[in-house]
């Protein structure tokens, strides 16, 4: 096949989206659905064909020219190489077996043209990312992933929460957005090119300082759509959407797209330590502050969400460390057993009658079908790092990384990335328990979980737990595979002595055994929920969304009300009518004068008459007569 | 002999003009104008002017003045005019207006070194200006024909009869 | 005839101020008319011995002119005299206000 | 004597200005029949959409200074002269006008009183604009400038909503103010260059070279700029806009917003920056700043509304704010975007205006309170109004994003601060279109109500809009390719 049609791996799922979109409701059901799935298998397949194109340097398809000014000069082009392959793989096929599921999840659903269309523009805007030759290209695939899941958590519009979710996603993550286009604007200004393999070509000659900026505006707009430390409020109310959404947002789309936009410029951000430690810090920040949060929720997806934050937490802290290798595999580990997690919860919440809190769960085990229990304890033993595991591993090779990066400050880094990983362990292993074991506590009435919603749980399930063959370590008789495939594009290697990572792996062993037995000692048997002031400040996510609406939202609102009715109304529509009624009012001291009557108007006229005569004589007499 | 008689007729104008215009009675004021164009008339005549003068009384004392007289009888308004309000406070300023109008205006007219020179003889037979009003004037009197025309126009359609509304 | 066209002139001037006196005396709008004809003769006097001044027959002819302009004028004017008269059964010219501010 | 000696060619673009002229005048004798007037106003819009279209396609790629050049003597005694000049900028202006006039007569189609009347104003408006973007003489720019204003007067007086009266008088005395200041300036312009070469003119190419104190030059320049910064209009010239937005009639907010508008910020191009390089040099930061003022503060005011018209009237003042941003940076990128963004956002702001008639037609109510869950009710209108307002906020891939990347990234290169403020800025526009999106197509729907969705008449007007919106955001290249000889020439100080 042609490397030009390469194209057609991003095309496919725009296609199907756009027809779709326009004609859904006017095809059959099972067409839409049909298209909507074979749309992103289709892409799948051809990723799988092409696969040979990403070898070496890879592979540039420039489809058309998009703009072209002065010195700006950017196409729609795309660039397959060993960083986008892995990754575009994973997505396509994640994203499939996602919209397979939502086929079943959104049976009853009437709108499904829409939703199947946004799911399908959603990957569309994700394959932009990866596959984007330039930063502008990038930047479409951004703010389209922004859109698609504003309007995917918006879905049930009918209810203005969800609306407002939505709004609250989009509006977040583009203030995140305005951060990396500033680093666009820089990156511009400074190389004179928006190619990303030129830009790190080129890396190395801009000043540093001006790397510093720019390192740090990438990784604040890689905050934005990874939901990292200051813009991470929007992400646990994105569960307001369907929970295919909520799988294809957190385990293959958006989340991650920071995590790959970081990679993707690593020669740049590589460059500036500060950059790097800051990175770092927000990742290790993020994953304990997340963690906490998880702790205390109540909510099953929401749950999930802040283990999603909290795991993205990790992958920064591998780009941070160095290891873009490190957070590639994290990044696709994730994406399965989340995959997972997510759908998994979803069959739970239609078997618990649509209740979404997990103290109003329990004795799912028995009381669905049993396959269930033991996908979802597959992804949840991934997440909770349980040896042998794909998360075990890749998670691993990140707290090496950390252990061993030459700055001694990254030890804090580790520390906090350990400490994460035991209250991963302990909120993971409480969802499993408060949701399966014990009794049932809920009201609802179990809905019927179709077919399409079980059978993609297992393939994923199953790439969770093996996932961990992709970069096997050494140590184990491991092969590195994925640290191989990138090459010079994996970022720094990590070695440590054999020693050094067998006391790191026993350690991490007992901190997730720890993890295990403290939610084993505290849920095994039902206690009603703790309501005090921390687990309140916990469950709210430590009141980031207080202290954004006091620090941000009611500030602008009272600017928006001072430019509108004070500096518009009063200020200048004021002014403009104080002047119009001083006319007015002067103008009818001189309306008296007009009398109206003829003789008025004549003696005036005689009068001036006389002051002209007058003034006339005047200056004859001081003329001297002439 | 015809210097003083300028003089008289002058006089005679001015004090029946001013005898017009204190008259109560529109009738007795227009009959006392009348007497003052008929002055003026014959001072046009010392002045040189025989055409003019003969068409000041013709046109002047005889159409229009006759005109004014027609329409005041016609609307009946024989003395009607009755002085409101305090005279002095109402004339007293205008006549002080008047007065100083005049003086100002003789003393501009005498300040002027033409006004010294003395008016020549002067006589200007009427072909004369029969001569210069078709001929280069003729523009200016098919202008004035044409006034004419449309303040007869004018003057018609106010004079029709008043359509309902408009009346008070 | 020796006269100085100075004294010609203010006689022009004491008519012509006389008139303007009765404009703006009088109440009546008739009156306030004939105080316009007697203005118009002070002028048509300034022009005849301007004329004679001159040894010129323009000023003749201009007289001539104003008379039938006169004529016009007044011919209008009488009309809308009867007009107004039909119209508010009076001719005081106070009454006609209706162009107050 | 041959008038016509020195016409190369087809006079065209006298062809762009009179049609619509005598489009008007027939509407106007056969405005009892009401029909009549209705396809004739159509046709007359088609037919100069035809003929701008040929322009683009046939003489749009021309490397001259000018693509089209018409020059016959008018006023001989006074230098007055009928010069009509096209190049590239004018061109796309061109396209914009006719564009949008046939969705403007579309949207009329529903006037009930002196329908004649109303489409001959209409007509006539679009005759001025054409004028306006040709004239290349300043006596004849300027009677275009005020035709142009006189029709909008009396659409907004005479068929506006509530407060109509008010609204009018509001925009006539600005933008009156504003234009008799610039007709001083001209007559200055040209008694200086008069005395200076002994040729009195007004046409602008020889106006250029006029020797000019730096007083001279600045008084000169700021009785232009008035005209212009008023018509733009940037802050604090703007409070007009806003009231004649939301009484205007639907057709009439749509001229204005998406043609009138552009007026100003075409005249600051073509004629206030050409004639006054230095007074221009030194003003440049001060538009600049004044421009980001308005950005911010429109982007604020527009967040307050509750009125959709009225917010939208803020954001189009928004939008221009980017626009002048992006000639103040003097950049060749930056004009090219601004010049890109005032088309972009004549189309996609326009539709919001047809939407928002719409929408007011079959509910009655433009008040986000009163409104809700639109999608529900008439999907295809509420999946195009998501559309342009998704354009509006500048998403990549539709129209606005083009020009507002190149203004930014040509910005960038000059100022870096105004572009970081400026993109902030986009945050601002996301907010508030969010919130105008959330107020009218989600939510539970307000009233009961079963809401006819588009007609066939409607999908025609909005249809090519949505097209051009998706064209403009993915391969705006036809678009800019006749810009990039004459911005440089513009930058360059307009003498080729």
């Amino acid at each position: 096949m042609s490397e030009s049609l390469l194209f057609l791996i991003p095309l496919l799922p725009l296609c199907c989206a756009v027809i779709n979109m326009l004609f859904g409701m006017r095809l059959p059901r099972l067409f839409a659905e049909i298209m909507a799935v074979t749309g992103v298998a289709g892409a799948f397949l051809l990723t799988i064909l092409f696969w040979g194109y990403a070898e070496g340097e890879g592979t540039r398809v420039v489809i058309f020219t998009w703009l072209n000014s002065g010195a700006v000069d950017v196409s729609f082009a795309m660039n397959f190489d060993r960083l986008a392959a892995p990754m575009t793989l994973m997505v396509t096929g994640v994203a499939t077996l996602i919209h397979l599921y939502a086929v079943g999840y959104m049976h009853e659903e009437e709108d499904y043209a829409r939703f199947f269309g946004l799911l399908n523009l959603f990957v569309f805007a994700m394959l932009a990312i990866i596959l984007a030759d330039n930063l502008l290209v990038l930047f479409l695939g951004w703010e389209g992933v922004g859109l698609c899941s504003y309007g995917l958590i918006g879905f049930w519009y009918r209810k203005l929460e969800n609306a407002k979710a939505g709004t609250k996603a989009f509006l977040v993550t583009r203030v995140g957005d305005v951060f990396l286009a500033i680093a666009l604007l820089w990156l511009f200004a400074a190389t004179g090119t928006l190619n990303i393999s030129e830009i790190n070509a080129q890396a190395a000659s801009i000043s540093p300082g001006v790397v510093i900026a720019l390192s740090l505006l990438l990784l604040l707009g890689a905050c934005g759509k990874s939901a990292q430390l200051p813009l991470m409020t929007w992400l646990a109310d994105a569960m307001a959407g369907p929970t295919p959404v909520s799988a294809l947002i957190h385990a293959a789309t958006m989340v991650t797209a920071g995590v790959y936009l970081l990679c993707r410029l690593f020669p740049l951000v590589s460059l500036s330590a500060v950059g790097m430690t800051a990175i770092t810090a927000i990742g290790a920040l993020t994953a304990l502050y997340a963690a906490t949060c998880a702790m205390a929720q109540r909510e099953i997806k929401r749950v999930l969400a802040y283990s999603t934050m909290s795991q993205v937490g990790y992958m920064f802290m591998a780009v941070g460390a160095g290891t873009v290798t490190g957070a590639m595999f994290h990044l696709l580990t994730h994406a399965f057993f989340k995959a997972v997690l997510f759908m998994a919860a979803g069959c739970v919440i239609h078997l618990a009658g649509d209740e979404n809190d997990i103290y109003k769960m329990g004795g799912m085990a028995r009381r669905g079908p049993v396959e269930l229990f033991w996908v979802f304890l597959a992804g949840a033993v991934c997440l909770a790092g349980l040896p042998l595991t794909g998360g075990f591993f890749s998670k691993d090779g990140i707290l090496l990384a950390l252990f061993t990066h030459p700055d001694p400050a990254y030890r804090v880094f580790w520390l906090i990335g350990v400490l994460t990983a035991l209250l991963t362990a302990f909120y993971t292993f409480r969802l499993v328990y408060l949701v399966f074991a014990g009794e049932w506590r809920g009201t609802g009435h179990p809905h019927a979980i179709p077919l399409q919603m079980r059978w993609p749980l297992w393939p994923l399930a199953l790439l969770g737990l093996v996932g961990g063959m992709l970069n096997l370590p050494a140590l184990v008789g491991g092969d590195e595979m994925l640290h191989h495939w990138y090459g010079d594009l994996a970022g720094r290697a990590v070695t440590a002595s054999h020693s050094t990572e067998w006391m790191l792996i026993g350690f991490a062993v007992a901190i997730v055994a720890l993890g295990w037995f403290a939610a084993h000692w505290r849920y095994r048997n039902y206690r009603p929920p703790v309501e005090n002031r921390v687990s309140r400040f916990l469950l709210n996510g430590w009141q980031a969304d207080a202290l954004v609406d006091r620090l941000l939202v009611r500030p602008f609102t009272v600017m928006a009300r001072f430019c509108s009715s004070g500096c518009d109304r009063s200020l200048f529509d004021g002014t403009l009518e104080g002047l119009a009624k001083m006319a007015t009012r002067y103008s009818a001291l001189l309306v008296q004068l007009a009398t109206g009557r003829a003789t008025t108007y004549l003696s005036a006229f005689a009068w001036g008459f006389l002051v002209l005569l007058g003034w006339f004589l005047l200056k004859l007499v001081n003329g001297g007569g002439h | 002999m015809t210097t003083v008689l300028f003089y008289i007729l002058g006089f005679i104008m001015l004090t029946a003009t001013l005898l017009c215009i204190t008259r109560r009675n529109p009738v007795h004021a227009v009959i006392y104008l009348v007497a003052g164009f008929f002055a003026l008339a014959l001072m046009f005549y010392l002045l040189g002017a025989p055409l003019v003068a003969a068409w000041q009384i013709i046109v002047y004392a005889g159409a229009i003045m006759v005109l004014f007289l027609f329409i005041i009888m016609m609307l009946g308004l024989a003395p009607q005019e009755t002085p409101e309000g305090p005279g002095w406070r109402r004339w007293g300023p205008l006549v002080l207006l008047s007065a100083s109008l005049m003086v100002c205006t003789v003393l501009l007219i005498m300040q002027d070194p033409a006004a010294g020179k003395e008016i020549g003889d002067f006589y200007l037979a009427p072909q004369a200006v029969g001569e210069a009003l078709f001929g280069r004037y003729v523009l200016a009197v098919e202008m004035v024909s044409f006034q004419l025309l449309f303040a007869t126009i004018g003057a018609y359609l106010l004079g029709r009869p008043l359509s309902r509304g408009e009346g008070q | 005839m020796m006269i100085p066209f100075g004294h010609a002139l203010s006689f022009a001037a004491a008519l012509f101020v006389l008139g303007l006196t009765c404009v703006l005396l009088r109440r009546q709008v008739i009156m306030i008319l004939i105080g316009v004809e007697i203005m118009l003769n002070a002028a048509s006097l300034v022009f005849v011995s301007a004329s004679a001044y001159w040894q010129q027959v323009d000023g003749q002819v201009f007289v001539i002119l104003l008379m039938a302009i006169t004529a016009a004028e007044v011919a209008v004017a009488l009309a809308m005299v009867v007009y107004l008269w039909r119209r508010k059964r009076t001719l005081v010219a106070d009454e006609f206000n209706g162009m107050s501010g | 004597m041959n008038a016509f000696a020195n016409l190369p060619q087809f006079p065209w673009m006298s062809l762009l200005i009179m049609m619509p002229l005598c489009g008007a005048l027939l509407c106007l004798l056969h405005g009892k029949r009401t029909n009549d007037c209705r396809g004739l106003a159509l046709a007359t819009a088609l037919a100069t959409f035809g003929v701008a279209l040929y322009l683009f396609v046939c003489h749009g790629q021309g490397n001259e200074r000018w693509l089209l050049y018409e020059d016959v003597n008018w006023i001989p005694a006074y230098g007055i002269r009928y010069v009509l000049a096209m190049d590239g900028i004018a061109l796309l202006m061109v396209l914009l006008t006719a564009f949008m006039q046939i969705s403007a007569v579309l949207l009329a189609w529903r006037v009930e009183r002196h329908v004649g009347s109303f489409f001959a104003l209409l007509l006539l408006l679009e005759s001025g604009l054409m004028g306006i973007f040709l004239a290349y003489d300043l006596v004849l720019f300027y009677l275009f400038w005020e035709v142009a204003l006189i029709p909008m007067f009396f659409l907004i007086s005479v068929w506006g909503g509530e407060q109509r009266r008010r609204a009018a008088l509001k925009f006539f005395l600005y933008t009156l103010v504003g234009s008799l200041c610039m007709l001083v300036a001209i007559i200055a312009l040209y008694q200086i260059n008069g005395a200076q070469t002994g040729a009195y003119t007004f046409v602008i190419g020889d106006l250029l070279k006029t020797q000019l104190t730096a007083a001279q030059e600045g008084w000169l320049f700021a009785g232009f700029l008035a005209a212009f910064v008023v018509k733009s209009p940037l802050v604090p010239f703007h409070t007009w806009l806003t009231d004649a937005l939301t009484e205007a009639p639907a057709a009439g907010s749509l001229d204005l917003t998406g043609l009138l508008l552009k007026t100003g910020i075409y005249g600051l191009i073509r004629v206030a920056f050409p004639l006054f390089p230095n007074a221009t040099a030194d003003f440049l930061p001060i538009l600049g700043i004044l421009a980001l003022a308005g950005l911010f503060h429109a982007a604020w005011s527009a967040y307050h509304q509750d009125d959709i018209k009225r917010l939208l009237a803020y954001s189009s003042i928004s939008h221009l704010g980017l626009v002048v941003l992006g000639l103040a940076a003097w950049q060749l990128t930056a004009w090219e975007g601004s010049i890109l963004l005032m088309v972009t956002h004549g189309i996609t702001t326009g539709a919001l205006f047809v939407l928002v008639a719409l929408i007011r037609e079959r509910t009655g109510t433009r008040s986000m309170q009163e409104l809700g869950g639109l999608w529900g009710q008439a999907p295809c209108l509420a999946a195009l109004f998501l559309l342009f307002s998704l354009a509006s906020l500048g998403l990549p891939g539709l129209a606005n994003f083009a020009g507002e990347i190149l203004v930014l990234l040509g910005t960038f290169q000059e100022h870096p601060v105004w572009a970081v403020v400026a993109l902030l800025g986009v945050v601002f526009a996301a907010a508030y279109m969010l919130r105008l999106v959330q107020g009218v197509i989600w939510g539970p729907a307000k009233a009961e109500r079963t809401l006819p969705d588009l007609t066939m008449r409607e999908w025609l007007m909005l249809l090519p809009m949505a097209i051009l919106v998706v064209w403009l955001g993915l391969y705006p290249a036809p678009f800019l390719a006749p810009l990039h000889g004459a911005v440089a020439t513009l930058l360059a100080g307009g003498l080729p």
